[in-house]
């Protein structure tokens, strides 16, 4: 059924199709539904302050799938959580198109569950704060588990889970509510192969069905590659955009489409900047 | 569950025998450590007589306005200096101050503000109360871990809602300790005001006792006395089992 | 402990004295014995304790101490629980206990008491003895006034106008309510009961196993008593390194507080204890219910040891 | 500098103005609630005659002694109890037992056990400061992190280097949380005792002015009781700044 | 100077040379350091427990790099705890050659600092343990300070690290004692790419330069194929061993190893394992 949904939405909106640019977006038809400018951030410590982020500047469009990437200690992290909404950037201006904040999930480096909370309970803490009728908030969040492959662990609790369920318990925390903007960070770090690209796909899917934005940090060129439209590479610290590549691979993305020359090159172009 | 309780009736069996073989042995007359069993025989006849019932039921009825009085202060004052550190900085030193002065010394003021009677008492008992909460109330929410601030924030949680999924359940276990301190605390609060101006309750049945030598009966007042702090205590230890059992390995 | 210890020679024996109160004038009489040497004369080396009199009679029936100051009331409820005491001096000849009221209510007999609220510290202790004894002498009883517990704070509530009748102490709330300019009239349980009062107390063991020690500390505490009558001011003199902060007391209170007691202590042989005043109190603490059973009062006290 | 004590000075001021208006307005008479200045006057002949000096050193060496014991021995026991259930469940009834009896219940048998003077202060005080101690200290402890002893164990850590490099901080926070109730409480400790059984110290110079209306001494002493409790409160306070500063954000 | 000794010392010892397999271990000259027989652990919860490993018996030779892989839940971690010695397994045994438990490192799954100490502070609590002097653990965390590219931030508390970050403070931490068995819970998960075959190749020059065993579990078949003298594939849960493995790539592996037809095929091996 998801493969279904995938390739009828494919034909409708074509997220491949003609992707936005940085630098072009004044002539696209539609407007950009998050505009980044000049962003930096600076944290205070004993010697003058650490700076994270400098001058970080692109436009987001509308159901767009960003990653980024970058070494360790960039400020990917710190770019998500300004766009959360979490710390305020020491300059710098972000604005969303529509004015507000739109509805958000994030998936943390850590999994960032609830200990007190059973895995259900967890996950279904996003409708909680919307006010969703518990029958139905439990129903969504079973339909999740699912999803996730969670089956049984509905009233475990956290500290009863291994690394890679929590992270999934995140990741189904993240979309039970049905976000318009996907920030994700780092979210298949510690999942095995298998079920890294089972959620891969779920996630191209869920992209692609809803009206959603992603943007998502992550190590892996692979990955990046297979889920995004667009790829920025920050460099060593303080972070600022090196790199940001259009990934004009077609859609649905299987998995043989990794040993075709365009994924190559895609990939070795990636592999450069971030050395 | 006979296998639960088997360490607490021994050792109750213990600490009775021990008393026993002390008012035995060690020649402290029986008027100032009377025997369990004259202990017991003046409770049969307090209860018998309806005296302990009644002085029991006002002490507690004291003690419970008094502790939830305290409590209800001590959190949301917690709370609020927990969440303001200049606000925490001004307020401090005045209520450390409320826990420093004597009730004695400010007794006539406490009988013209508040009149006798039972407010006093219950304000005396809240009071006491009021700063292991407080301050176990500041301990607990300053600990909550700021990832799950962030969880709330990014799904655009209301104050409401990051106060009673994130706060109340995250700073619980501080907090429960604040309550097990306080609720102990309050029988003794109780009974201070009570010293002051006895009329009625344990603490007026305490005095009494003392004032007629009658320390079998000074015993039982005590012995009810730790029953309501051994029943306040237990409830908290409850609440624990039942909110904390997350947090048990 | 000290109790048993007999004087040897150029030692003195050590004795803790309780007397149930904070160091105050009315305890004169010790002051003057111990400055005027007469405990030493007699081997004693006396400390003063100024623990809860409830404690110090406790004390005493345990042997722990041998003497203590003790109201009249608290020997007999004592001896009704079996404590081994006995009281073997009178200080007081009259109960220290007065009903005291502002003038304009107009209390000058007990029988002005009827339909009253009254403030007292607390239903018990020796100001409620001595309320019941003046309400039975008014042919009252409790059903006929309001007792209100207010704890020992009579004269602030008198003063901030909310308690019009009081009970006190006879040397002491009635002189500070008139030395703040409130005009009072009171009424002496002493000119409607006899009652047994304030003396020494101690335990039949040392009755019994020391009799020389109690002759020895009776005889010196009564000289002290005496001198104190005789020369007040002299008293007041030698009182005044006991007290502290006595030099920012009001001299002319603490001499009529001094005056009063004496009145109190006035008596046609200084430490006697009269039987009757003891039946007195035993009638008044069998109506008020505080004893059961009417008790051998000849262990209660005794006139033996007065010289 | 100036501006973190501004607040602070600020609301000093304010207090002793209202404090000046209620005595002023009140109809309260001088001798119940006695104005700033006439308490400062006080102040200053106490502190010249000697005598304020004098009883606030006894009270502070009972406090202080009373403060260390009581803190060793809830440090110590509270850190086994957090360690064994049962043994808690055992113990625990006992010590909340301790905790509601009144003083005034049991002062001759303290005589007795404890004869006269300072012994019988100190562990008065002792108690009132265990028990906050205590429970934090359980609560504390029992919230360390297992990972943390995973990681000891797995470089096979002894038990003291567990106890000292993870125990102890990770329980810090909630254990100055009870340090800072019972060195609050400890003030109050050390004058319960002195009351009972008043010689000298701070509660006896607060009972001899209780009876001889001298209330302006009364509130010369309860100043400087509070004055006590607010350097003992500082001084945990000190001490958290210390060791959580790790915490603060 | 890495490259230098780890040629050198791979003439010596050659680690690749002749790997120990499971059901050779008796005829090999030297005995097992470690091992593992039926294995099994079942966790208590509401219905007749969960089986988290079941079966699990294998040997490790001294000086041998094993990785594990499995999938999410198969009980991957609770192996590295039961080696560690942080629980009993439910039945089944484990030895060490020696006797008892030879000095350990471990890298968590969660970083697992003490946020109440530096970086540096964290990094020498092993040394600590071993109460040796303080200016020489000092002086040793800071070359593992190094070795992780921290510096600057000796004096950083956790709090404000990047996740990347506190994982290689747990990574120095693991290593600074220098442990005869290595057990690592997925150390290189939240590394990018430069700074994980950065770590790798410091790990590869670490095991060969010294007398370690190291046992690492992972979820990428390049990094255990780059590392690793035997893969272990552990089954859904509960865990048992469903493949064993023997790497036979020639050390020292450059980055250029991964495409060469053995490795490619080893890979597939692996992959279809994990399917
Ligand atoms: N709260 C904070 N206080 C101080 N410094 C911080 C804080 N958060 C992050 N930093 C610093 O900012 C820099 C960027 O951190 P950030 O977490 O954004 O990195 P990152 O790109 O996510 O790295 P990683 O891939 O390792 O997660 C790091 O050097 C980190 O030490
Ligand atoms: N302390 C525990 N109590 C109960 N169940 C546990 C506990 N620890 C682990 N488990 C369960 O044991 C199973 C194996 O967990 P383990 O952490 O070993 O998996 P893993 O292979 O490391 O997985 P991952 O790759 O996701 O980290 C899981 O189903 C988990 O829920
Ligand atoms: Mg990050
Ligand atoms: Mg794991």
């Amino acid at each position: 059924m998801g493969e279904a949904i995938s390739c009828q939405l494919a034909g409708i909106a074509s997220p491949g199709g003609a992707p936005p640019r940085n630098d072009t977006n004044k002539t696209m038809s539609h407007t950009p539904i998050l505009t980044i400018r000049n962003l930096s951030t600076v944290f205070p410590d004993e010697n003058g302050g650490l700076r994270a982020l400098r001058d970080v500047t692109f436009d987001v469009h509308p159901r767009e799938f960003i990653c980024v990437l970058g070494p360790s200690g960039s400020g990917k992290t710190t770019l998500l959580r300004i766009l959360a909404g979490l710390i305020k950037p020491t300059s710098g201006s972000f604005k969303f198109g529509h004015g507000e904040q739109p509805s958000t999930g994030m998936v943390f480096q850590q999994a960032n569950l609830m200990p007190w909370r059973t895995v259900i309970e967890n996950i279904k803490l996003p409708l909680e704060v919307k006010n969703i009728n518990d029958a139905v908030a439990r129903a969504k969040a079973r339909e999740m588990i699912e999803l996730v492959g969670l089956q049984g662990f509905e009233d475990s609790l956290p500290r009863d889970l291994s690394g890679g369920m929590a992270q999934r318990v995140a990741i189904a925390r993240a979309l039970i509510h049905d976000p318009d903007l996907l920030l994700l960070d780092e979210p298949f770090g510690s999942l095995d192969a298998l079920t890294r690209e089972r959620m891969w796909t779920e996630l191209s899917r869920i992209w692609q069905a809803r009206q959603k934005t992603v943007i998502m940090v992550t190590h892996s060129i692979n990955e990046s590659l297979f889920l995004a439209d667009r790829v920025l590479v920050l460099t060593q610290r303080p972070g600022k955009i090196k790199m940001d590549v259009e990934v004009d691979l077609p859609r649905p993305r299987k998995d043989d489409i990794r040993y075709t020359p365009h994924f190559g090159k895609l990939a070795r172009k990636l592999r450069e900047a971030i050395e | 569950m006979i296998k639960r309780f088997l360490p607490i009736l021994l050792s109750t069996l213990a600490f009775l025998l021990g008393w026993q073989l002390l008012t035995r042995y060690s020649g402290i007359p029986n008027f100032i450590l009377p025997s369990p069993l004259s202990v017991w025989t003046r409770f049969i006849k307090a209860v018998q007589d309806g005296s302990l019932p009644y002085h029991t039921w006002i002490t507690l009825t004291e003690i419970v306005l008094g502790l939830l009085t305290g409590v209800l202060f001590a959190t949301i004052i917690g709370y609020i200096l927990a969440k303001s550190r200049t606000l925490e900085k001004v307020l401090s030193p005045y209520l450390v101050a409320s826990q420093a002065i004597p009730v004695v010394a400010i007794a006539p003021l406490l009988v013209i503000w508040l009149k006798d009677g039972i407010l006093s008492k219950v304000v005396i008992c809240a009071l006491i109360v009021f700063f292991p909460v407080l301050v176990n109330t500041i301990v607990g929410v300053r600990a909550v871990p700021t990832a799950l601030y962030d969880l709330m924030n990014s799904l655009h949680a209301t104050r409401a809602q990051i106060l009673w999924k994130v706060e109340v359940p995250a700073s619980l276990p501080v907090f429960l300790g604040g309550l097990r301190i306080g609720a102990t605390l309050s029988v003794i609060g109780a009974i201070v005001g009570e010293l002051v101006d006895a009329e009625e309750g344990l603490g007026f049945l305490l005095q009494l006792g003392d004032f007629q030598y009658d320390t079998p009966m000074v015993f039982v007042a005590v012995f009810t006395l730790i029953a309501l702090a051994l029943i306040l205590y237990g409830i908290v230890r409850l609440l624990e089992n039942r909110f904390l059992k997350w947090q048990n390995k | 402990s000290s109790s048993g210890s007999a004087n040897e020679a150029g030692n003195l024996t050590h004795i803790r004295l309780p007397v149930g109160y904070i160091p105050n004038i009315q305890f004169a009489p010790l002051y003057v014995a111990v400055e005027k040497g007469y405990f030493r004369e007699a081997g004693l080396d006396v400390e003063f304790d100024y623990k809860f009199e409830t404690d110090g009679v406790a004390l005493v029936g345990a042997g722990e101490l041998p003497f203590a100051v003790v109201s009249g009331e608290q020997v007999l409820l004592a001896r009704a629980q079996g404590l081994p005491v006995t009281y073997v001096a009178a200080w007081y000849q009259q109960y220290p206990v007065s009903v005291v009221a502002k003038s304009e209510v107009g209390v000058i007999v007990p029988q002005d008491l009827k339909g009253r609220k009254i403030g007292l510290p607390g239903l018990f202790g020796a100001n409620y003895i001595g309320l019941r004894a003046l309400l039975s002498a008014g042919r009252l009883t409790e059903d006929d006034v309001t007792l209100d517990a207010i704890g020992f704070n009579q004269v602030e509530l008198m003063a901030a106008g909310q308690q019009d009748i009081v009970v006190g102490y006879t040397a002491n709330e009635p002189i500070q309510l008139r030395s703040l300019g409130i005009p009072v009239t009171e009424i002496r349980v002493a000119d409607y009961a006899r009652l047994a009062a304030n003396g020494i107390l101690t335990n039949e063991k040392v009755i019994a196993e020391n009799p020389g020690l109690v002759r020895a500390f009776v005889g010196a505490f009564l000289k002290g008593l005496r001198s104190a009558i005789d020369d007040p001011d002299e008293a007041f003199r030698l009182s005044e390194a006991y007290i502290p902060n006595f030099a920012d007391l009001d001299a002319n209170v603490q001499k009529q507080v001094l005056a009063t007691s004496i009145e109190q202590w006035k008596g046609d042989r200084l430490g006697y204890s009269d039987p009757q005043a003891w039946e007195n109190m035993q009638d008044v603490l069998l109506d008020m219910g505080l004893i059961t059973n009417k008790m051998d009062l000849s262990k209660a006290f005794t006139n033996e040891f007065l010289p």
